[in-house]
């Protein structure tokens, strides 16, 4: 089956983007497909390339970029409220990439189920 | 091509978004709007309903200038331009506030929450912020 | 006192919580979505009315102009503006914000 | 139909809004601080137990593990992991999230 | 010299935390608790208060591997070594929860909603979070 | 009297942030003094100098930098938490410094009045 994610929080400060990750995992290991990962709201500071969470703690910007590498998931960051909380280019993590809304209705159109993970 | 589920050649589906938090306290109104208007591009089948203190999100007379924040209310009027004409608010979510329709800035079909059960049930996509 | 409260009584239970710890001659000051608390006949009206007596309670007037429900208030709740706000926390230490 | 509920019921009012819209034969999948909805002896406990005739409901364990409450789960709620989540979300079509 | 009011050179003030929200959904029961330890150097007057989902905190047995985050309730245990020694959980929240203090991992005083009004009011600095 | 604040929640995410602007712009007009604006949790995301918010809204990362400028309010971003969210003096915007939590203390010690805003 095919799946597609909103996440609407930043990372570490609620458990959305925690959860989102874990549910992305376990849906790939049991053989469905996540076409794309979509952030909005605050959910756009999860693809900050400059996080740096203590040695002892999970790093949420990491591991998406490794879901995108091994997995090639797609990981779209809204451009309107990336701009509007300061990620750009210069500071967006690999595997990211910054566009429009409209992939989010995409996601919407051609998954078969799509999961929002938020506060 | 007398089809209502297909577009040119896309597949027509049903999106919901629902609006369940009062606005300006959080972004999550505004920006939800933002979705909505883009969705209008993409012919779907589009219902945005309110319940719970998104009720509060049409109210008439939004006037913001005091927190020095954008007034969107306005967009919800211009959402009919956008062929989004399906706007559903809760009427048990309009009681327990005291409300009624002529509260509200924009034509609304009212209906309970049994309906708007249904209503959610048959959808393709929900989203919620 | 003061005690501020940010969120709507019908999406959280910080105004609640909040009456049932403030005591005689504490002031409440509703803000933000917490001005939907300053609202008359909703669910909530009865539980702010019953504190009215012995605790003031205010609203931030911008924040219900916002909202669009100024003429909602209820009668007894005194509406500030931001300088008002000011005032209240100047005089009522210490200030407990109900997030 | 899959609803899911990642707020406790003491802090705001999701998961009694969702079991008002839930209707029979749809799952309530309860995550993140949610789970707390899922607990037996709470205030909410009956509003729960009161839909879990004609409601599935369930709870990610990992969350309950986590707040160290999983002893304390409602007999009848069925614990999923984040398996059983997908799982859920597969066959229960549409999904939806009540932030 | 006699006086408790002062450490050297400064002013003890009464310093409130109040955790009103569950462990882990959020960061905000971690991140008070970095406060916590800091101002514990500081030599003030600090109470932790435990009211309504806050004192889910507590409780024993937390086991976070599941989910993947840091399991900070061992922290708890440790603020006695930091002379954090007030440690007051409320009883209608108990109560409300069918909890008590055996549920909990660190020895704290019960008070009434009452009695925690009382605190909160004799205070310098109330943080929430 | 002299004001302290605490900024528990990022721009236009929450109105947190404004608020506490708000209460801050007519505490100054007043008399009252602002010793410190602490930024905690994802209020960190304040001093973000990437930030672009549509021109019709309102700049917030700039207002708090204007008032550091005309008033002297001094801007304190927790370093903890802005290593966790992706502040660093690489994005921070003008008129914040980053330090410690020991910073929000001593402002309450400091100051007749701590104000909290948040979520």
């Amino acid at each position: 089956m095919k799946f597609a994610i909103l996440v609407n929080e930043g990372p570490y400060q609620h458990q959305a983007a925690d959860t989102a990750y874990l549910f992305t995992r376990s849906a790939l290991e049991k053989g469905h497909s996540i076409d794309r990962i979509f952030f909005y709201h605050d959910g756009v500071n999860n693809s900050s390339s400059l996080t740096e969470p203590p040695q002892d703690d999970r790093n949420i910007v990491e591991r998406w970029t490794k879901l995108a590498d091994e997995h090639g998931v797609d990981l779209v960051v809204c451009v309107a409220a990336a701009l509007r909380r300061g990620i750009k280019d210069d500071n967006l993590a690999k595997g990211f990439r910054i566009s429009g809304l409209g992939q989010l209705i995409e996601a919407g159109i051609q998954a078969d189920r799509l999961m929002v993970f938020g506060d | 091509m007398s089809d209502e589920m297909m577009d040119e050649g896309g597949v027509v589906k049903k999106f919901m978004y629902v609006n369940r938090k009062a606005p300006h306290g959080t972004i999550y109104a505004l920006e939800s709007l933002e979705v909505v208007l883009i969705a209008a591009a993409f012919d779907q089948d589009v219902s945005l309903v309110f319940v719970d203190d998104g009720v509060y999100q049409l109210m008439k007379e939004q006037k913001t200038d005091g927190i020095e924040v954008k007034n969107f209310s306005p967009t919800y009027r211009a959402l009919e331009m956008y062929d989004i004409e399906k706007l559903y608010v809760e009427k048990e979510s309009l009681d327990a506030r005291g409300l009624t329709t002529d509260d509200l800035l924009v034509p609304v079909e009212v209906m309970s929450a049994a309906e708007m059960a249904d209503l959610m049930a048959q959808q393709d996509v929900v989203l919620s912020f | 006192m003061l005690h501020t409260v940010n969120k709507s009584p019908f999406e959280r239970n910080a105004l609640k919580s909040c009456l049932e710890h403030a005591r005689d001659g504490d002031v409440v000051l509703l803000i933000e979505d917490g001005v939907i608390g300053a609202l008359d006949n909703t669910e909530f009206t009865a539980m702010v009315k019953a504190k009215m007596g012995t605790v003031k309670i205010c609203a931030l007037a911008p924040d219900l102009e916002a909202r669009g429900v100024s003429s909602k208030a209820l009668a007894g709740i005194e509406l500030v503006d931001f300088g008002g706000f000011v005032d209240l926390a100047a005089e009522n230490g210490p200030v407990q914000a109900w997030l």
